[in-house]
C-alpha cells in the first residue's frame, strides 16, 4: 500500500490484545465460519439480553492479524448495543470493506473499526476482516429465531 | 460535424492510425470497422502506462502493483457494467472474445446436468430439445450451438431471413421444446437491427432463454441490457475501440449462479481438494486463470471514451453517414445492396455486389489504388450468403471516425474497380 | 553479474516498473515473478506501435492494416514455436491463458467421441478410465481435469508428494485405464522441477497420453517440446514477460488433428452450413473469433527478448540467484521452507512459512514497509498446502531483473516482520 | 498492399485473356476442386503424353482474378514439360505462396508465376492462387494410377 499502511497501530493493538476473546456462556446461538481460500477460521456465540441489547459476543478462531483484530474490535462496538443498532454498523462495515477503496468511512458509526479503511484495497484481505463480522450476522439471525 | 457537439475532425486527431500515409502519399481510408475497429490514443496510451508502471496480477497479489492492477481491472468492470445499464457489476463477465462468451453459454446447457442434484432444469438440454438461432447469424453465433446440439442430441433450428434482409419470424420455429435463442442483434453483414422484443416475447411464451449477440450493437448504439429483457448478452472489445484480447458476457445475476462453470482453474473456484471443488461467487466463477487484465483496463478506457462523445452523437452520425451512402452506392452501375436499403432499423454497415467483378478483386484494388479497406468474403456469415445465392459481398463498414469524404473515396474507387477489369 | 555476458544492472534498464519509487524513496522489490512477470519496454512499445498504425484484424482481412496484423500475428507464431522448439509452427495455439490450454486439452476428451466416426480412440473417456495429476498441481491443472471426470464419469487420480517436496511417483498410479498424465513441468510452489521423463515411461507403458502444464518451466528454462517428448504443453505469456490476455498450447499435430474442436466460431471453420460445418486445419481450429492479435504480437516481442538475452543465461542467473537466497533464508529463525532446499531439480521459487506469524501479515508487512513483493496464500495450489498442513506460505520468485540485494532486502524485511508480531 | 501491387498487368491480362481455358478431349484424369471458404471452384483435366510429357490442360471454372489467372499461368508453365518438371514448378509456387511474403520467389522455375508473389502476403487471397495448381496435382497423381 502506498501512503496508508494497512497495519495501523490500533489493529496491531488489538492483535495482540485481543479484546473478549474466548468463548463463554450463556449464549443464545454459535456459529462456525470458515475462509475457504485462506483457511481462517471463528467459531462466536452472541448473547442478546431482554432489553435487546447484546450482552455478550464470545468468539475463537485462528487466522491472520486482520481477522483477528477485526473480531476484536467487533467485540467491542457491538457488546451493550441493540441488536439493530449493531447491525447497522456491520453494514456500514461491510459497504466499507466491499467498496474497493473508493467509499469513505463514516467515523461517527464505525469508531475504532474505521482503522480497517486501508483493508478494502486489497479484495484478498477483505474476506479476512469480515470474516468474524458475518459470523456475527449470522448468529444474531440464529439467536432471534 | 453531423450533429450538435460530435465534431468528426477533434475526433479524427485521437486516432494516430489516420496519420499514416499510404505510398504516394494517399490517406488511408478505414471503412472495415464491422470486422474491428481502430484505437484512440486515449486507450492505447492507458495500456502503455499500465502495463509499464502499474502492472501486477489481480485477485490474489497483496501488494503495491497486485493492488493497482486489481483496482484498473475491477474498475474496468464497473465503466462496462454502467456502458451497458447492467443491474449488477457482477453480471459482467470478462471473456477473451465474443465468441468465447457465446460458447460459455452454450456450455452451460446439457445433459450432465441431469445428474448432479445442482442442475437448474432450464439449462438441461438432450434429444427433442430445441436450440433457436437465425440463418443471418455470425458463425460465432451459429458453430457454438452446432456443437451443443452435436453434443446432447439436441435439435438446432433457425429463423430464415427475408430478400429484404430481415428476420422471418413467421412459422412456429420457437415451440415448447426450445430451450434458448440466440440471434444477432445487428447483422454484420445485412446492418439490420433486429426486433429483440418481438424475438422475446415468442422466446417466453414457450419458456426459452434468449441471448443476445451484441457485437456490432453495442458499439453503434446506446445499448441497455435491463431494457432490453434478455438474459445473455455478448459484445467484445476490439469493435469498440477497444484492444483485442477482451469480450464481455452479461447474464442475468440468478442464472449466472445456477450455471455451472465452463473454464476450470486459478481464480475461479473457493476451494480446492483433489477430489472436488467449490466455485467461486459470480462474475468470477467464470474467469478461470489469469484474466486479460490490460486488456480489460483498456477497455475500460475504451468505455470512457466512447461515453464522454456520447453514444447518442455517435449513432447519429453514423446514421448521416448511412443516409449518405445509400444514396452514393445507389448511383453505382451494377451494384446490388444486401440488405435494407432505407434508413429503417439499420446500422452504418452496407454489403454488396458489383455485377461481374469478384469482391475479391474488388476489395484489393480498392485496397492496392485508393487505400480504401473495406471488407470481402462472407464476412463470417456464409449461410447468409448462401441464403442469397452468392458467394460472397464487398462490405463497407463505418464508425465514429469515418467521414462523408471517405464515402466518396469509396464510390470512386468502385468506379475505377470497374475500369480496371472492364 | 552471475555468468558470462549477463549484465543484470543492463537488464533492469529495460523494466519501466523498476523506476518506481514508493514514498519514502523505497525502491520497489518484485519477487513475486512466479504469479506474473513485468515486461521490458521492448514489449511495451511494440504493443504500443501495433495498436497505433498496424492494427487491424487477422486472416480474413485484405487491406493494408489486416495484412500487417496477420503477418505480425503469424509472425509471433513462427518466434513462439522455434522458441520451444516445436517441430512445427501449425502446432502452435494461442489461447488466452495457460488455463485456457489446458482446459481445452480436457475438452477434447469425452463419451460423445464415441457417437461419431470421427472419435479417436485415444479421447475416448467414460466411467472406469482414468485422468492422473499430482497433488502438487496449481488449479488450473486440477479444476479441468475434475470437471472432466464429472461429465464423463471417468475417475481422477493423482501422484503424491514426498516431505522433500519432490513427485512421489511409487505405487502404480498409472494403470491400464489411465488415458492422460498431466503434471507440471516445475511446480509454482515448490520450485521443484518434475522428472518428466520417468512419467512419461510409465505414460507410454500404460497407452495413455501425456501433458505437461510448463507455466513455470518455459519463463526460466530453455525448454525444448520435441525432446522432452510428451503430447501436449501449455504455458502463459505474462509469466514470461509477455502481456496478459495470451497463452499457449503446444500439441503434437497428429493428436491435434484428431482432437474435436472446443470454441466454435469465426476464423476456426472451414465451410459453414445452417446444420453442420467443417473445420479449419490446425493451429486455425482451436482458435475461434478474433483472437488476442496485439497480445500475441507481445509475446513474440518477449520470446525475442528472452532469446537475445539467452535461456541459458537466464536460468545461470537465478540459479545463482537461488543459492544466495537457500542460504539466507536458513539464517532466518522459525523459518521453515516448504520445497527442495538444494539446487538439485529446482527452479527460483521458494515458499516458506514464519512459526507463529500469518503469510497474509508477512506479505502485507514486507510491501507495507519494505516495498518488497512476494505472494502469499496458498498460490492456486490449495491440496499442496493441505498436503502439508499449512493453510498458507509466503512466496518469494525470483526473475532475470532480481538482484541478490533485493534477496537482502527480503531478509531485512522478514526480520522486520518478526519484530512487529513479537 | 504497400509498394507492390497485386494486380500484376500479368494477371489482369491473364484474367481478362486465359490462356487453355476450356475443358478437351482426350484426358486422363480429372478432378474438381472447391474452396469452401470463398466458393470458387476448377473443373481441371490433364493429357499425359507416352514420352511423359504434358500434352495438355484443360479447366473451366469460376472465382476471382487471381485464381482464374493462376489457372491460365498453370496452364502456360505446364503444357509441354514433363510431369516431373512441373511439379517442381508446383513445389516452388506452393513454397512461395504459403511463405507469408517472407520467400524469395525463384524467377528460374517459376517464370510467369512470380507475378503471384504479391499474393502471398494476403493469407485469404493465397488459396484462390493455389487452387488451380493443387487441382493440377491431384490430377497429375491420378494420371499416373
Ligand atoms: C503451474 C501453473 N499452472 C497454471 C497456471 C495458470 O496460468 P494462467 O493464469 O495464465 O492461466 C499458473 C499460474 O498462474 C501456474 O503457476
Ligand atoms: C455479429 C458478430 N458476432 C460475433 C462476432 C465474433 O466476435 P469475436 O471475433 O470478438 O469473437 C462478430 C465479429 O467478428 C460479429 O460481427
Amino acid at each position: 500500500m502506498i501512503g496508508e499502511s494497512m497495519y495501523q497501530e490500533l489493529i496491531l493493538e488489538h492483535y495482540k490484545h485481543p479484546q473478549g476473546r474466548g468463548l463463554r456462556e450463556p449464549y443464545d446461538a454459535e456459529v462456525h465460519h470458515v475462509n475457504p481460500t485462506c483457511g481462517d477460521e471463528i467459531t462466536l456465540r452472541v448473547k442478546v439480553g431482554d432489553s435487546g441489547k447484546i450482552e455478550d459476543v464470545s468468539y475463537d478462531g485462528q487466522g491472520c492479524s486482520i481477522s483477528q483484530a477485526a473480531a476484536s474490535v467487533l467485540y467491542e462496538l457491538t457488546t451493550g448495543s441493540t441488536v439493530e443498532e449493531t447491525l447497522s454498523v456491520v453494514d456500514e462495515f461491510t459497504r466499507l470493506m466491499q467498496g474497493r477503496g473508493q467509499v469513505e468511512a463514516d467515523e461517527e458509526v464505525l469508531g475504532d473499526a474505521v482503522a480497517f479503511a486501508g483493508v478494502a484495497k486489497f479484495p484478498a484481505r477483505v474476506k479476512c476482516a469480515l470474516l468474524s463480522w458475518m459470523a456475527y450476522k449470522d448468529a444474531v439471525v440464529r439467536s432471534a429465531r | 460535424m453531423t450533429s450538435a457537439g460530435f465534431d468528426v475532425d477533434r475526433i479524427r486527431k485521437d486516432f494516430p492510425f489516420l496519420s499514416r500515409e499510404l505510398p504516394g502519399g494517399r490517406p488511408l481510408v478505414y471503412l472495415d470497422s464491422g470486422n474491428s475497429s481502430q484505437k484512440p490514443a486515449q486507450v492505447i496510451e492507458t495500456m502503455r502506462e499500465h502495463l509499464a508502471l502499474h502492472y501486477g496480477n489481480v485477485g490474489r497479489a497483496m501488494h503495491v502493483l497486485g493492488s493497482e492492477s486489481t483496482e484498473a481491472y475491477e474498475g474496468a468492470r464497473d465503466k462496462v457494467a454502467a456502458f451497458v445499464g447492467a443491474p449488477s457489476r457482477d453480471e459482467v463477465i470478462f471473456t477473451k472474445n465474443a465468441s468465447e462468451a457465446l460458447n460459455l453459454v452454450a456450455h452451460a446447457f446439457g445433459p450432465h446436468l441431469w445428474r448432479g442434484a445442482e442442475g437448474d432444469p432450464r439449462f438441461a438440454l438432450g434429444p427433442g430439445d430445441e436450440i433457436v438461432i437465425s440463418e443471418m447469424e455470425h458463425h460465432s453465433n451459429i458453430v457454438p450451438w452446432q456443437l451443443l446440439a452435436q453434443r446432447t442430441g439436441a435439435t438446432l433450428k433457425w429463423f430464415g431471413v427475408t430478400d429484404e434482409g430481415r428476420l422471418d419470424l413467421s412459422g412456429d420455429v420457437i415451440t415448447e421444446r426450445t430451450k434458448i435463442v440466440s440471434i444477432a442483434h445487428q447483422s454484420n453483414v445485412l446492418g439490420t437491427v433486429n426486433p429483440v422484443a418481438e424475438v422475446l416475447r415468442l422466446a417466453r411464451a414457450a419458456g426459452a432463454l434468449v441471448m443476445l449477440d451484441a457485437s456490432q450493437s453495442v458499439p453503434h448504439h446506446p445499448v441497455n441490457v435491463a431494457e432490453l429483457g434478455v438474459d445473455f448478452v455478448a459484445f467484445t472489445g476490439h469493435k469498440m475501440v477497444g484492444p483485442s484480447g477482451i469480450g464481455v458476457l452479461w447474464g442475468r445475476r440468478e442464472l449466472l449462479e445456477a450455471m455451472p462453470p465452463f473454464l476450470g482453474g486459478g481464480e475461479m473456484i473457493e476451494a480446492v481438494w483433489m477430489d472436488h471443488s467449490t466455485y467461486a461467487p459470480v462474475p468470477h466463477k467464470f474467469e478461470a486463470g489469469t484474466p486479460p487484465i490490460v486488456e480489460a483496463i483498456g477497455l475500460g478506457a475504451a468505455v470512457d471514451y466512447l461515453t464522454e462523445i456520447g453514444m447518442d452523437a455517435i449513432e447519429a452520425h453514423e446514421r448521416s453517414l448511412t443516409a449518405y451512402a445509400l444514396d452514393a452506392l445507389r448511383e453505382v452501375p451494377g451494384l446490388r445492396l444486401i440488405g435494407p436499403d432505407s434508413l429503417d432499423l439499420r446500422g452504418g454497415t452496407l454489403s454488396f455486389t458489383l455485377e461481374g467483378i469478384h469482391p475479391h478483386d474488388v476489395g484489393q484494388i480498392l485496397d492496392d489504388s485508393f487505400g480504401v479497406a473495406v471488407r470481402v468474403g462472407h464476412h463470417c456469415a456464409r449461410p447468409l450468403h448462401l441464403r442469397f445465392g452468392i458467394p460472397a459481398t464487398t462490405r463497407a463498414s463505418f464508425y465514429l471516425y469515418n467521414t462523408t469524404g471517405e464515402i466518396d473515396a469509396l464510390v470512386r474507387g468502385l468506379h475505377h474497380v470497374q475500369k480496371v477489369f472492364a
